[in-house]
């Protein structure tokens, strides 16, 4: 569990729309145990407006093949640069960082929420309940059909549901006007990743029905391993750290 | 083997490169990556005699090369650190130091105090120059006289060694430099950061809630440079070099331009490991150019 | 249409985006790339009552998102100036600037008398804050009391335009601004380079020969746009932002903060064409925006 | 003959050896003229370190084929970022800037003169006087038979000497001490490029011999089109600029 720094081999990068891509990395060595949730900071070498490593949630892990999986979105000068690296360069990782979503209880109904890139920790989420026997139900939501990305990859840990904002696809709307959401108070758990305002709605719901619920925060980060003090929080113990204290948080720790 | 060892006082060090305040925070978040024992030293994080909590996120803007930290000195309060960290990190086998901040010369006198009765703290380095607070730091760094009545005072209080870290945002470091020498400080570090903004054009607003944040990172470095060469020149206490430090190239020219030693900041975040990288490439540096002492190279391009 | 103009006194000017003194020769240099009549202004070299050989090679060094450099003032003299360039350039249909130094007060007012006489010049640049000379520039900016005096004697002698070119190596930018703004200067711009180094390990000398030079560029942006917020809170004259512009953004950003208008200075070395594009960029960001007058930015984020 | 920026892609990268590579460019519109000597400003894009654009000189004009060769050593961060780019990326140049080589006098006996990767303008140059009749002689020194570079190309273009330091090919020793150098005066002109210290002593012979000689600098530019006034070079008439009135300069215009 000790955070590495360590060079990876970009073994492909694919796009699975214009803007978001999927980046697989090879290590050189046995990974170490990687929990759902986490994440790991990467050095982006050549991108001259990109001074900071950039945060990004593990995505998927083979330990066989000492892959690590990210899903990017092509935001920025950092992520657009990643996005275009040639195959067999090397890029900087240290990781595993940051703590993790919770286990849930044998047979506890879960239910997992993702919205746009937020969708990125979820499906190791999901492969790793599934081996000790959880099925998560999986709530995705996307703008339009188009902007669908890895139903596939989803649809084989859990039951997915797909909610898009155009009704191209699935249910129309938002996340939280998903019929199963009606029902949430069904699930013991349900964790969250997506847009701030998105989990915070989610987060509303939860409450009201009486269900735990975790979310997965995005807060800019200058180190990642918790010495700058720059990615706060405001919980219920004062500012923490999303880096270490999270980036995964229960909502009652949060002044939401 | 070539000697890296420097000494303030008659305080040894092992080597002249030490983490920065702020940056590196009481050391063991960094063990993961590398031995502290390797380091020269530990600056860690600041103190206040109160917890704060500091200011609101978001903390931080990246800049070219470099970044503004509005942190605020968010700590645990002086009491924290003496039940709960001083036992974690009294253990470790280099020079400790705390970096104390308050809003008053009380403040300052009285965590200067408490420190000195921790036997395992050797020194203070005393932070008139956090501009991310709006009592007390830079706003004893930027005013000669209260700079040396802070000083004067704290070093009545307090009788290990005194490192005094100036402000940049001056217009004339070297008279700094001398006031913390003639009150008796034994060392003057410098810089912290560059007082700086950033906005979005989006949001049409301040990057940092609070408008004004501290520059650091390789962006600083020249102006950096420029003050420790004549903070070295104005004084003969060792000066400590603090800026954009990445490399063992960077922390050289440092050494070149007058500090006896270094301290690692934001390259912490960018590589934990380059603290004691730079320490190997200083080593490979002196070896390769046949040069024993390091301390030949303090001030050379002077002469 | 949006509306780009801006105004310093009655002096109009087609739009914000002015090349800075020392990047951007006499405006004729940029011809192959850009139509200088686009342009907000031009801002000539420094120019000084004799002609001067400036500083001896190597005058520049690369730093991380930026440049120092050492030219300190090489240029023909006003004669040559008034003789052999100005004819070139007093048919360029928009603000032609000149920038004037000094050794002593008497040069700065024999210039500005010699400029006043030209027509087709109606606006100087007061440069009170050139690094790079032994004697003059800097030396008056960083001086609150020189300061005041050769802004005086030049308001004096000069009815025109006058802008005055603050230094950042100080502790309050505020009262430099203050001061230029009770003498009677229609506008400040800033900042000017900040004072730095750089060191080669390998020779173990200053990267450049007079051991200091200049900042520019992107790395000191976030200092250049905290003091132009903080200037154009302390005055009411119009401020003129500099520092690190590379793209409408970075100009917006300055704009944001308080700037009335912006120069162009390093950006010109990397991209000739940078100026017009910025221009285009900032009309596109209104245009976006539905914003009709770009002055509607001004100090936005204070509200 | 004007100067300009311009987006070329990169066609080729060759290296011809461990740190000397050609790179070829290929532009969208037909060139301009370009004179040899000239050099070009390069955007290096994706290199952390490297925030002003590089001046190379021109190794080699295609007009046909819109196409511009450089040869270049990776030294730094600038050039060894040019020597990895990816095939089909584009790169930003100015030029063509500077002034050139003089032109010799039909049937005028010329000797071009370059070392290291100071041999770059001398095909351009020697491919140039080509065309107008003029068949150089081309002395080219290195450090041994292994760093010698294209001296197929350039023997191509004149009667080529090679000098090498350890004397593993051609004449041992360095250029100034190379036969043909005894007999300097029988030149018309000689042409010069590499090192400053062999440029110097080129110089010094041209001098004793009263042969005409021109030598191309290689002084630190930050713009390369006259504006930023730092590279300036101490000429009969004070301080000049490389980048304009350079890089090329007759010695008795120098305080050589
Ligand atoms: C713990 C954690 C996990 C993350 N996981 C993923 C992931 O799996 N996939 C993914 O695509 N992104 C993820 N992000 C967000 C990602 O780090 C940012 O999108 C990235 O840093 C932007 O870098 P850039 O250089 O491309 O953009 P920049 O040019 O730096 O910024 C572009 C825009 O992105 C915004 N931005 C910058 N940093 C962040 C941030 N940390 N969070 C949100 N917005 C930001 C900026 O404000 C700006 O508007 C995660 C962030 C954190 C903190
Ligand atoms: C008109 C002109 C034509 C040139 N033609 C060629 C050419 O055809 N092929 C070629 O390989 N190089 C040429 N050069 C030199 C080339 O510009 C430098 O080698 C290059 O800029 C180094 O960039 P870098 O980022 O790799 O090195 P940096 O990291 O910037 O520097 C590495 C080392 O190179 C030195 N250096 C940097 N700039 C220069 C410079 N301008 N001249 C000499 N040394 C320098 C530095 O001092 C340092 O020691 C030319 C230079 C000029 C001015
Ligand atoms: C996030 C952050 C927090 C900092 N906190 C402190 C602090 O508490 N006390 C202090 O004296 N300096 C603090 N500093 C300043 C650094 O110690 C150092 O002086 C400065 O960052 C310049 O060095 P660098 O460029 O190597 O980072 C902080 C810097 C950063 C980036
Ligand atoms: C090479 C060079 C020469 C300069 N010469 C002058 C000058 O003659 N007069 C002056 O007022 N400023 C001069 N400056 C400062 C610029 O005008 C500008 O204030 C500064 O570079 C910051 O802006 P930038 O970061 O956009 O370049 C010079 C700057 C550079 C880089
Ligand atoms: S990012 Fe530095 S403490 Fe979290
Ligand atoms: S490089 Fe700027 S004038 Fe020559």
């Amino acid at each position: 569990m000790a955070k590495r720094s360590e060079d990876f081999r970009v073994v492909n990068i694919k796009y699975l729309n214009e803007l978001h891509f999927i980046l697989e990395l090879e290590g050189t060595k046995p990974l170490p145990e990687i929990k759902p949730g986490q994440f790991a900071q990467i050095r982006i070498d050549n991108s001259k407006n990109t001074f900071l490593r950039r945060p990004f949630s593990i995505h998927d892990v083979d330990y066989a093949g000492n892959r690590l999986k990210f899903l990017i979105r092509a935001i920025g000068d950092g992520t657009r640069t990643l996005g275009t690296i040639a195959e067999n360069r090397m890029v900087n990782l240290i990781y595993p960082l940051g703590n993790s979503f919770s286990l849930p209880l044998p047979r506890e109904k879960v239910l997992l929420v993702g919205g746009g890139c937020g969708i990125a920790p979820l499906l190791y989420l999901a492969k790793f309940m599934n081996r000790s026997g959880v099925v998560p139900d999986i709530l995705l939501g996307f703008r339009n059909s188009k902007s669908i990305m890895e139903s596939d990859e989803y649809s084989k840990t859990g039951r997915l549901f797909i909610i898009t904002e155009d009704g191209s696809e699935g249910e129309k709307g938002l996340v939280t006007g998903h019929t199963i959401m009606k029902d949430l108070g069904a699930y013991g758990r349900v964790f969250c990743c997506g847009p701030e305002p998105m989990m915070k709605a989610v987060a509303e719901l939860a409450k009201a029905s009486g269900t735990e619920c975790e979310v997965s925060l995005e807060n800019m980060m200058a180190c990642g391993i918790g010495v700058c003090l720059c990615c706060v929080v405001k919980s219920s113990r004062g500012n923490v750290c999303t880096c270490t204290d999270g980036p995964v948080f229960n909502i009652k720790d949060l002044q939401w | 083997m070539v000697n890296l060892e420097f000494k303030i006082g008659s305080l040894r060090f092992k080597n002249p490169v030490l983490t920065a305040s702020g940056t590196c925070g009481y050391g063991y978040e960094l063990e993961d990556f590398i031995n502290p024992d390797e380091l020269g030293g530990i600056i860690v994080k600041g103190t206040t005699p109160e917890p704060r909590e500091g200011n609101p996120y978001p903390r931080m803007a990246e800049t070219p090369s470099g970044m503004l930290n509005s942190v605020g000195l968010q700590n645990k309060g002086i009491e924290y650190f003496e039940k709960i960290i001083y036992p974690r990190i009294s253990g470790f086998n280099t020079n400790v130091i705390v970096n104390i901040n308050g809003n008053t010369i009380e403040d300052y006198v009285t965590l200067a105090e408490r420190i000195g009765s921790l036997d395992k703290i050797p020194a203070v380095e005393l932070n008139i120059s956090c501009p991310n607070v709006k009592k007390g730091g830079m706003l004893f760094g930027t005013n000669p006289v209260s700079a040396r009545e802070v000083i004067r005072e704290v070093r009545k209080a307090y009788n290990r060694v005194l490192i005094v870290k100036l402000s940049p945002n001056v217009t004339s470091i070297e008279e700094f430099a001398r006031i913390a020498e003639e009150e008796g400080a034994d060392s003057v570090s410098l810089i912290n950061t560059l007082l700086g903004m950033a906005v979005d054009i989006n949001t049409r607003k301040p990057a940092l809630p609070g408008f004004t944040g501290g520059l650091s990172g390789p962006a600083v470095k020249p102006v950096a440079l420029r003050m420790v060469w004549q903070a070295a020149r104005a004084v003969k206490i060792p000066v400590i070099g603090i800026g954009g430090i990445m490399t063992a190239t960077d922390a050289l020219e440092f050494i070149m331009a007058g500090a006896s030693a270094v301290q690692v900041g934001t390259a912490i975040f960018i590589d934990p490991e380059s603290p004691v990288k730079i320490i190997a490439g200083i080593k490979s540096y002196l070896e390769n150019k046949g040069i024993r002492n390091y301390s030949d190279l303090i001030g050379c391009i002077n002469s």
